[in-house]
């Protein structure tokens, strides 16, 4: 299980790099990131990072069967 | 006697385990799922902000509590009593 | 292999929530399914299940290399 | 002399098992993805029907073809003597 | 490691057919790929391994902490 | 007390080779996204030659240069030391 989660997490980082990669890159006339760019990734990452406590959040209290109203 | 009870029982103890950690895998790629399908439905993709704003995060919530109950749905479909979980 | 085969049906439940969640919700002012959503997502569920035993058997066919006119 | 070729025999039978487990892994994959692919070129996105149409059904066999001949001809280009099964 | 390597060139040619059946084909009024279809198919896993080739040249310089002129 | 310090060194090298196996499994799948991303964003689908022209040739480079870059950006925000690899 110990193993799943650590797959998991670096499934999950995968997952963000992929994610915020493709929202935020899509010029290809330098190799290097622009500001722009890389400050995209760095609010995204952020972002990800917080949707995903989130979501775990949400998704533990319905494993637990707690009832939340409307 | 008591020895193959003792495999029997050993047995029985691997197919538990190998079932939790199946059931486990599932749990995790449907977290997966859900972060990923939530996070398109819900996040505007030009990211101006690092925070979750008040839409953002309501969004999220019903997100993932519409989202447990399309496994529920499906779930009763299949024919399995149990809860997805 | 009997592990393989669950694994793949788990996956299969995985793929087919993904998919008709991701066809049939598309707004998020309630935390619950309305009765629209929750009909498109039987029919979808449905579909998704004749349409995988559809694709099955024509696979099972072609590994047997069963010629069928076109 | 007899215990090293056990062992041999026993190694390549691992390794052939090992082998048969990956051929089964590809395979399955292989099912998913054109379970995937054929669902999303084939069947309409509302859902107004729990059943499939005619010109779905046909469409899903064309499809399981069609993908079938591209793994052949990809597999062939790739130099494995064997057809993708 | 060995098995990982075989796992992922198998992956790699699920994904380059999933991939290149997704950009050549697109109509399903008979079984077989016509001309057109097949040698779409042929050119996209061409490039799709050329392609995978020099990603894994450029990963690999990258890993090795090569730096390159822009 | 030799055994015990085997022991240990035995368990030691064990979590090393699993380590090992799952920085090999996260790179493979880097890997893969990266290719798959690049592909995505940089080859024309229409697929009108086998060869990649000039313009994909440096548009991969670059891609696989920027993504590169992102997962550093994002390795260090999660506070690993390490670089990605």
């Amino acid at each position: 299980i110990e193993q799943l989660q650590m797959r998991d997490s670096l499934r999950m980082y995968n997952a963000l790099v992929e994610t915020c990669f493709k929202d935020c890159v899509d010029t290809f006339r330098r190799k290097t990131l622009d500001k722009q760019e890389e400050s995209c990734v760095r609010r995204c990452a952020e972002k990800f990072l917080k949707h995903s406590m989130r979501v775990g959040m949400r998704f533990a209290e319905l494993n637990q069967g707690v009832a939340t109203p409307d | 006697m008591a020895a193959a009870k003792d495999v029997r029982s050993e047995l029985e103890k691997e197919m538990m385990f190998g079932m939790a950690e199946k059931e486990m895998e599932y749990r995790v790629e449907l977290f997966n799922r859900l972060t990923h399908v939530c996070f398109e439905k819900c996040i505007d993709k030009r990211h101006k902000e690092g925070e979750l704003n008040m839409g953002e995060n309501s969004c999220i919530d019903r997100c993932v509590s519409k989202y447990w109950q399309v496994t529920n749905i499906v779930g009763g479909m299949l024919g399995t009593q149990q809860t997805p979980m």
